[in-house]
């Protein structure tokens, strides 16, 4: 007690001693409410599986040049995420128990406004939405009006929600195909087991108009895809197990497949994959495509990476390798590119660190350790 | 075995049946059931595993509670062995999962290859412990029956996912 | 200043009051917010965190994200300017608790002494970042409004507890 | 393929050489519950706070001697935990959500079947039990038949729950006292911000029948006690922040103080202090108590420990110190002992680390590295 005044006191006299002003005291703070700065192409939406803790997923929105977390959106039980097209809502489709861990299960799509990160409301759901990774288990319509939710019970089908109605307003059984790719305004393309697409076209209602499955695109057995699509100018893009590129434009009522091309070499084939749980991501302005990959056999294909090869998209041909310290961060589980003119490049570790690359030049600007308890996908508007 | 493996099939689509009579289910998902009740017609399952070989070393591990452990090739999740069950048995107060995916392991003891069932035990939250991630002949989530990827407690009544076990269905062809 | 404090101490009487009539809220939480509302009458809180002056080095971050940082003598739980907030701040979509426990922490900057509020912030699941738990002056929960182990979130209309902020009433004594 | 074949012929045909009968194939295995074995005084409970996802707290039991987990509960939202007199029943206080972190609150008290680790009943609580580490927030009556549940919101009263009805029967008003302290058959303590013991006597059908305010029994501004009441043969032993002993006889219709005792020689006051989580554990038969210590000024009384020290209660000296290594397990937050013959010693550390000791010599046994997330409490029934 004596010390502390004392301590007070010397440090008042100090301040007398050298001529200067006694600082006046703080101010009293108010206890405020932290507002969103405007959207930026830099933010990321990180997704957080919570391995260990699954009825408490999350997503954390990260401003890569702020280097700092704006803000946390719970998602429940195995979410199913989508950023609507004008980027201001996220949807969730997810479960969640009257008992925590137990009792009565509710499936519903919350929406949440992206401004204030607030849920502005809330859609029951059959409680049939598809409890698995978060890619392509939910998606939105082109024009936004409408959400599109995977349901898997094993039965497959997809409930469609019409956001301006607040309802659920039909059902689309996909005999067997999986998850929802939308394309044009009212368009859901699914995956089959037989390597087919299925597309589905919808009325304004949200019911099935008409249906068409198209020809195998790739093969199940020899070479299979991951189910990762990712957004190109006119559809999606695949890659498969040992590293082809499937271009899918479904611009068209009928989906179009462009010629396939390898990312690897004769020699590297089968040696060096595509390996984690998002292994890809298309910088869509200048086609540069990045790949995740690791040196593995087959079975290997949840491996995480320890380098990121660079392509071409146009030429198909590699421009750069950038090898990963691993070591000190872990394998990279996921990567995702900003869209914007200056894209950053954004690499998720399996010990959930996130690592921030400049998407041109591969230089490493930072790493953010242990963004969460097992992030391991990237969401990027 | 034969008989026993009838069985099985049989309860797990009598369960899933109760749940659903959807063609989805049945075109993607009954015909691989059906499949492992015959044992020898199973060319897409045999073909997909027989890549899977290179981890041979690893799969010498004789603790049932170590990842490297022979029965684990295709599983995804924490090993219900440390959660209070054992490689087969579900922990106690959890339930078992009547649906399930398949794999094809190899056992290093006696040369065979076994097909598995990776049921999930359920009605639990994540038990945390012994996280285990392999991949031999697991497949994307349009191979619903060879993918570890979706929550197999879907159907139970309490779907919360708990742990993961291994049990053996019998020697794969031959 | 005094008339802030008293706006504050108003405010949360009022909004506890709307959630309770209890004698025992009355008797055990109500005279410590009187005696923040009076501040030249805390010789009990004086008292207590006058013997925690040891980690005078630590506490000279100016780091507002780190635990050492001064304003964080007796915080336990997660920074809320790691969660989107910042240290005086609740994150978006968060919602600020009415009520509080009490520290009282001194500002190596100027040598002065401040009493502050660390008010939780509800609504959302744990922040998980930026853990800080330090215990100057705190006290068992027996001394509610000294305690950092209960959930200051209990009286929020959605009491999950997310992250901590720690707010500057006002200079302690003179 | 073709070497995987080989392989197995290989195999085989060695097995043939050396002269052995190829072995059949291992019969195919059925799919089984696991039943818990007959229990033991060497199980423990372990309670995981799971820090970062704190409605998914759990219970785990483990089996010191078989060095294995046997099992989980479920406690959701910072429950209170206690076991009943007979040890067959886990009662758990808890919060749930309707929507996992949103919606509704409901509070309950569930009980589960300690032999089957299933939830046998549940009776919905007011929405106020109190949110709080898990000392003495819940804890049954002497005859197994009531169950107190603290509230705090903030005002301060306990709920009676008759587990023969399965319902509420009452409130106490607490009158800014916490916690429950069972004694006797009905008579539940709490404790005081002025350092007294408020003892509240129950009638048969759980409401107050008499209410009595002890003395001051410590100075809750000179040297607080914590929370934490260890079993005693008569009642409950506290210890203060700078280490001394405070018993209380429980076993009469008012409490009774024993002198209170020093653990630290005057040298040591002060400079080293008992803290973490749970800090005191004493084995009734032998008297014997074990303190976690670490060395630190007053705000420390958080800080994990690094060493246990060991007294003979009776006559209150130390009999031994026993350095833990923190460097490797890291420091420790909880202690507890079996109070069996051959009693072993549970420490937790900050990493969730189970240390097990022999609690006569000292011995160290073995460590259960990571065992939950945030697991800072034992419990022993």
């Amino acid at each position: 007690m004596w010390q502390r005044a004392t301590g007070a006191c010397l440090a008042l006299l100090t301040a007398w001693a050298a001529g200067a002003a006694v600082p006046p005291p703080l101010p009293a703070e108010h206890l405020g409410l932290a507002t969103l700065p405007a959207a930026s192409p830099h933010w990321v939406w990180v997704f957080d599986e919570s391995n260990n803790n699954e009825t408490d997923m999350r997503l954390y929105l990260w401003d890569a040049d702020a280097r700092r977390q704006l803000g946390q959106i719970d998602i429940g039980f195995w979410a199913g995420v989508a950023m609507s097209p004008d980027g201001r809502t996220t949807a969730v489709a997810t479960s969640y128990f009257s008992r925590g861990s137990h009792g009565t299960r509710t499936d519903v799509l919350e929406l949440t406004d992206n401004s204030t990160l607030s849920i502005t409301a809330e859609i029951v759901l059959p409680s049939r939405h598809a409890q698995t990774i978060p890619l392509h288990n939910i998606a939105f319509s082109g024009d936004g009006r409408l959400v599109y939710v995977t349901n898997l019970s094993p039965a497959t089908s997809y409930t469609v929600v019409d956001l301006a109605k607040k309802a659920v307003v039909g059902e689309v059984d996909t005999d067997g195909c999986v998850l929802v790719l939308p394309s044009r305004q009212r368009s859901v393309s699914s995956l089959c087991e037989t390597g087919r697409l299925l597309t589905v076209q919808l009325d304004d209602s949200g019911h099935e108009s008409s249906r068409k499955m198209s020809a195998p695109f790739f093969s199940v057995d020899k070479d299979p895809i991951f189910i990762q699509g990712v957004p190109t100018s006119n559809g999606l893009l695949f890659l498969s197990f040992l590293g082809d590129v499937y271009g899918v434009d479904l611009s068209a009522a009928e989906p179009a497949f462009a010629p396939v091309w390898a990312t690897m070499s004769a020699a590297e084939r089968g040696k060096w994959r595509p390996g984690g749980a998002q292994v890809v991501a298309l910088h869509r302005k200048t086609g540069r495509l990045f790949l995740q990959v690791h040196k593995g056999g087959d079975g290997s294909h949840k491996v995480t990476g320890d380098e990121v090869w660079v392509y071409d998209g146009a030429a198909h041909r590699r421009v750069a390798r950038w090898p990963i310290d691993v070591k000190k961060y872990s394998g990279v589980q996921a990567i995702q590119v900003s869209q914007d003119d200056k894209p950053l490049l954004f690499l998720l570790t399996e010990t959930s660190d996130l690592l921030v690359l400049d998407a041109m030049t591969g230089r490493f600007l930072y790493a953010e350790p242990k963004l969460g308890q097992s992030s391991w996908y990237l969401l990027n508007p | 075995m034969q008989q026993r493996l009838d069985h099985w099939a049989e309860r797990v689509s009598r369960g899933v049946a109760r749940r659903t009579s959807r063609r989805g289910f049945l075109s993607a998902f009954g015909r691989t059931l059906t499949g492992v009740a015959l044992l020898p017609l199973l060319p897409v399952m045999r073909g997909s595993q027989a890549l899977a070989a290179e981890p041979a070393a690893k799969a010498a591990s004789t603790d049932p509670n170590a990842c490297e452990y022979w029965k684990y090739c295709a599983i995804d999740g924490f090993l219900c062995g440390c959660c209070g069950g054992s490689s087969s048995t579900c922990p106690p107060g959890t339930q078992q999962s009547p649906i399930t995916w398949i794999g094809t392991c190899h056992n290093p003891a006696d040369g065979r290859d076994y097909i598995m069932s990776y049921n999930d035990c359920c009605g639990k939250t994540s038990c945390g412990s012994c996280f285990c991630n392999r991949n031999e002949g697991e497949r994307p989530m349009y191979r619903m029956s060879l993918n570890n990827d979706v929550n197999w407690c879907m159907a139970n009544d309490n779907p919360n996912y708990h742990c993961s076990v291994s049990v053996v269905l019998g020697v794969a062809g031959k």
